[in-house]
């Protein structure tokens, strides 16, 4: 059986006219009309205690991690960092719904996402502090690097999905991106791609209001973002995107739907980036305080804390306990970060290629030369 | 244009900031002048390049677009069909790739398909080059896929005056012209004032921005304070350089360039992209076919590394120093000639 | 007022989910199930004669401006030919919807559109008779180049038409793609632009089953593709592109509703390519006989001359008359395009810029020497 | 790999077909060998290079994609990701354009990015080059957009023999590989066997074509044909042309250009593309640095104007032909020198 012949692939046949045949009915992936919800609705009830702990511990972990790295910009240990401040349900979410064999591909600012899943921070963050681009290796973390240019790691996660299910792999990959990256062809590719292959991706779209500083009304017109699923036959979800639960579930649905060869889904959750667009950012520039106010209230640690404690499931005890694992982490990270990167300047030359061309063994050559002059102080 | 009684003082200013008033200035003389791109508008760009053309011009002149830079580039040739004259802003070098279909198969050739019919009169703004401690994707030298295309003028500025006068020149120019900014020079300062440039020359004339007699440093954008520090540190070492500042990559200035090789008999160029089948490719084949037996050695190439960009920590390995520049000029095989 | 002010494109406004407000609502953005048909239908009847007159003219001129061109390649007068035939009610329509003031950006299949809306045939065949890339002026025909790289005329359509009500023009931009263009990032971005500044264009995806070999089960898993439209808040209507006048009425609302200000729409046109994707495909190699026959049966002529015959307003003359002239245009195009072209290769440096480079004014003069050898014979 | 038992006499085939065998026997060999692109399945592809393919190795294997080069290229990243050998064709030389931003922001850079960790083992197989009398955007020469972009390796064939050994070389590489294929000589035939190229070298060795005294004509691909007959002219002039055919433009192999170069003293750059910024460029520039005083004129470029592709009835004066070759010998100053 090609994948051509798999079930949903080849259900839009042309047919003339006359003969119109009834196609895939797009009512069901149509999104609802209001994100989904489960903190402080009758869902939560059903929701396993395990899990909301440890998104809890995780969110209460992740911001801290968030508010760290912020401050290793201003130390000047990181180039730059994008915030995910209040994005921190989706982030978590995202890393603990997915098996180990599974393959996550954040987008440049999901790097809680990779920690999440277990990535060292200190990889997580070789990028943004600059010493070399990934710091970790995808293959053995089932995380892709995490890359600047935005939207085009989603035809990346397609491709490899696809790959794993030709292989007869039972791995599913979530694919992350922001409301401004599903402007870009990339975004339509990817989708289009995954639909017709029904390769197990999930797509998630963090809309948290802002490409930088263009609001979501300069970036679409449409209904919600979870809208356009429809236009690649695939279902559209729309969820509260700082209520973790609701997340969490959306997402599981979606993964287990791509795992039993259901195809893609395409998530949008709606969140808020709180803090600048990274440090170098003012967003005084375009927006005022009333808006970022409002949205600390639906903060998505309040959120979850408010649930748990109502209903018996977190105590003070278990709120200092989150807390102090998450000073512990930041001490941890605050002290690795602290240590200058060890750099060999060699390894400019040494990833290439696979083996070392003349023309970079020259180049090389007169590299090592120079730093050799420089050592002995004997350089101009 | 302006007249005497109006010129305003030199006062020291940012290349960032003349080319803001160049966008403002060409924008106010003409309506049909157009800027967009990804935060242009509200914010004023990430350079803060079109800082306040939105409020003074409206969001319909200054607009930020949604996030794609092949329908930014792509929206803006069918604004130019509609005789406006569009200043597009991509964020960073290596964002303008997804544009690069649009470049190179219509912005570049819609003149020459339509025998002069429909002109492109447009400009592509791209920060381009490193040493800001930019991640991955934000350093890069593109320059030379955009030299090896057909129909586009190349331009890039190196200094405060000249990055008014040739964005001035580029926006009033009718073929489309890719306008490459230094980004490390963007908080360069000097004296300067917005009416200095009306002596600025049309789009393809080099300037030597230092007269010297024993060789001629070929340079441009990021790279010409990098020479001119050279020839400076030079001196010491009983070397009289001379720097040729390009300006315009296409069209090329052989005129200037020439001459200031024969005079010397040695070359060099410099640049941060890429060596190999980069700009300087081109610049020393063609100094070599036009001033062969003026040579007393062969045109010098000094280069970034033919590496991908480096991360941050190790750019100043990759990027062309004054070390790099003098260790080249020692190689001239000075013992060779005059 | 800004564009960004204009009714519509700020529609979606990102509120936190506690305040989350209905947004624009995606039913009437929604295609009908079924494609919208006129002949044969109670619509017909309400159908303007005239209108219905001038549709069938074009139409056999179409079918015959088709033929003969294929022909031409034969006879080595066309370097190549994508014929249009059985997709003529699409090209037909499209050209008579709009005013003089309008623009149309034809795909590289749609020369016949091109002359359909007056175009001198032997100007609009110069690409693909290969003496020059573009044969008339654009602007003075409100018709954009024809060009192969497919999707990438969708963005300019949308620049041009926003550019136009910037400058406060009453014209509509009326851009044309096949069903595989829509998987291209170009198209994508073409309609998020469109939709979020509200420009007056109308989208026309001539889904005529294939893109060159590959069906439409490959290319998209979609309901239709009309349904992209709502993922970009504009309208997508499904029309029978073998119906010329449903063809006619539903681009005609498009361009009606662009004109007042009401934004973009996005049609899919259900219809064929009856014949091989060019001269130069073979088509045996990727479909059946039977699946070309059923089509052929659903022919756009056909259809509209069963129609205006039970209804009187078409009888053997007009048959005959319209066939007539017909065969008067096949002749004249023959005729020309038997004359050789005239070319001088000296324009090959006279438009790359506004002004001669030195650089090219080299090479001219280099060409220029060895032309004159040449004249002279005594080259090697 | 084969016996001598099995080898197969040889027979006349074109360079489509070894090119097809070469990704025959690829795929057979390697199970994770992928076919993908578009009408590659069914049809076989536009010039028929991939027919079969589909139906030996099922769609899986030889896949027909939606109408989409970026995807068709961001999917193939990710598939080797998953350790698959994606081999991609591109439909024409101008339709690789929309895939540029993956070949150059992530093919091009992964394993770099990730120190080795994430290879990518795919090729991106492009038909290229003019003289088919193809319409606008169906002849482009882009070449140098690959060469200038580090991390990939650019293979060009310019004999049947050599399309099927390249292409085996680049699938079996564990770098990216853009694979140019000379659309005018897809329908060249020689005698060839499949059994031959196990003796074909890895990518990056150029090869002397024919040997001679008097000057070097250093070309590729479909140029190549082009310089053995212009050789063949100018033995009744009294000159007795090399021709060195590079089949790899990266890595570039000095040691065989230069080696001819420093024996003949004279050289010529011939290819398609155009002049300025082209692959001419850095091949001048390099042999004049390594060749300097064996030189006895400069390096000369015959190459397309810097123009854009002409329609098809005018591509002969666009096209580098032999009289061209001969009037830029001529130029080699004689006068001067051995
Ligand atoms: C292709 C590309 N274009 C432009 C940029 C510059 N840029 C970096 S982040 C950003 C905004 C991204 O917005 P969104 O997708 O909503 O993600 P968020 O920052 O909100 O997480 C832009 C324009 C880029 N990284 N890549
Ligand atoms: C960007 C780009 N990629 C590939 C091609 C090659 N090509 C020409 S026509 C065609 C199929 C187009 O199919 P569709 O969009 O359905 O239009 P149709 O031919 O059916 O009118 C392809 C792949 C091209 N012209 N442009
Ligand atoms: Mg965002
Ligand atoms: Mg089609």
């Amino acid at each position: 059986m090609t994948v051509q012949e798999l079930p949903g692939a080849a259900s839009y046949r042309p047919t003339p006219p006359p003969a119109w045949k009834p196609r895939t009915d797009p009512a069901p992936l149509l999104p609802d009309p209001e994100p989904y919800r489960v903190l402080g609705t009758d869902a939560a009830a059903d929701f396993a205690p395990a899990v909301l702990r440890r998104l809890y511990a995780e969110l209460v972990r992740g911001r801290r991690y968030n508010t760290q790295a912020t401050a290793l910009t201003k130390q000047g240990r990181l180039a730059v960092y994008p915030s995910s401040t209040g994005q921190e349900a989706c982030e978590v979410a995202a890393a603990l719904v997915l098996e180990e064999r599974d393959w996550l591909f954040p987008s440049y600012r999901d790097t809680l996402a990779a920690v999440a899943r277990g990535l060292d921070p200190v990889e997580a963050l070789t990028l943004l502090r600059g010493d070399w681009h990934t710091g970790y290796d995808p293959r053995e973390h089932r995380i892709a690097p995490l890359s600047t240019p935005l939207a085009t790691q989603l035809p990346h996660a397609v491709g490899l999905a696809h790959a794993a299910r030709l292989k007869g792999d039972d791995v599913v990959a979530l694919a992350m991106v922001g409301d401004g990256g599903t402007s870009e062809g990339d975004f339509h590719e990817a989708l289009n791609f995954a639909a017709v292959w029904q390769a197990p991706v999930v797509f998630l779209v963090q809309n948290n209001g802002f490409a930088i500083s263009v609001p979501l009304a300069k970036q679409t017109a449409a209904p919600s973002l979870a809208h356009k699923a429809v236009g690649y036959g695939m279902p559209g979800r729309l969820v509260d995107g700082n209520d973790a639960a609701a997340v969490h579930q959306v997402l599981s649905e979606a993964v287990a739907r791509a795992r039993r060869g259901g195809g893609p889904t395409l998530v949008e959750a709606v969140t808020y980036r709180v803090e600048a667009h990274t440090n170098a950012d003012d967003a005084t520039r375009y927006r005022g305080d009333a808006e970022v106010e409002a949205w600390r209230q639906h903060d998505p640690i309040k959120l979850l804390e408010r649930d748990l404690t109502e209903r018996g499931l977190l105590d003070e005890d278990g709120v200092r306990e989150a807390a102090e694992q998450a000073e512990e982490m930041a001490a941890r990270l605050r002290e690795r970060m602290n240590a200058d990167a060890e750099l060999d300047p060699m390894d400019l030359f040494a990833h290439v290629y696979a083996e070392q061309t003349a023309q970079l063994r020259e180049q090389a050559a007169q590299l090592r030369a120079e730093l050799d002059a420089e050592a002995e102080g004997d350089h101009r | 244009m302006t007249t005497v009684a109006a010129r305003q003082a030199a006062k020291p200013a940012t290349m960032a900031q003349a080319l803001q008033r160049a966008m403002r200035d060409a924008m106010a003389e003409d309506p049909t002048v157009h800027v967009m791109g990804e935060d242009v508008g509200t914010l004023g760009g990430v350079f803060r390049v079109t800082d306040g053309l939105a409020k003074e011009f409206g969001e319909d002149r200054c607009t930020d677009t949604p996030l794609a830079e092949a329908g930014i580039l792509g929206t803006a040739v069918g604004m130019a069909m509609y005789g406006l004259r569009p200043v597009v802003e991509m964020q960073f070098d290596a964002f303008a790739y997804p544009a690069f279909e649009q470049l190179v198969s219509h912005v570049s050739r819609m003149r020459n398909r339509t025998r002069g019919a429909m002109p492109m009169p447009l400009v592509v703004r791209i920060p381009y080059g490193g040493g800001i401690g930019g991640v991955e994707h934000h350093s890069d030298s593109s320059e030379v896929y955009y030299m090896a295309t057909p129909g586009l003028h190349v331009v890039t500025p190196a200094t405060v005056a000249d990055a008014y006068g040739l964005l001035r020149a580029a926006i009033a120019s009718d073929d489309p012209v890719v306008f490459l900014e230094p980004k490390r020079l963007y908080w360069s300062k000097s004296d300067w004032s917005p009416d200095a440039p009306a002596a600025v020359e049309p789009i393809g004339r080099a300037v030597v921005r230092r007269s010297g007699r024993s060789a001629t440093l070929i340079t441009y954008g990021p790279s010409v304070p990098v020479c001119l520090e050279a020839a400076e540190a030079a001196q010491a070492e009983g070397w009289d350089l001379e720097v040729v500042d390009l300006r315009s990559l296409v069209p090329f200035d052989d005129e200037t360039v020439c001459a200031s090789v024969r005079r010397t008999g040695r070359a060099i160029v410099v640049h941060e992209s890429t060596g190999f089948a980069g700009p300087g490719a081109e610049i020393a084949a063609r100094v070599t076919e036009r001033c062969f037996h003026h040579l007393e050695a062969p045109v010098l190439r000094v280069a970034g590394f033919d590496i991908p960009y480096p991360p941050p920590m190790l750019e100043r390995h990759h990027l062309p120093g004054v070390d790099r520049v003098l260790d080249a000029v020692a190689r001239l095989q000075w013992e060779a000639g005059s």
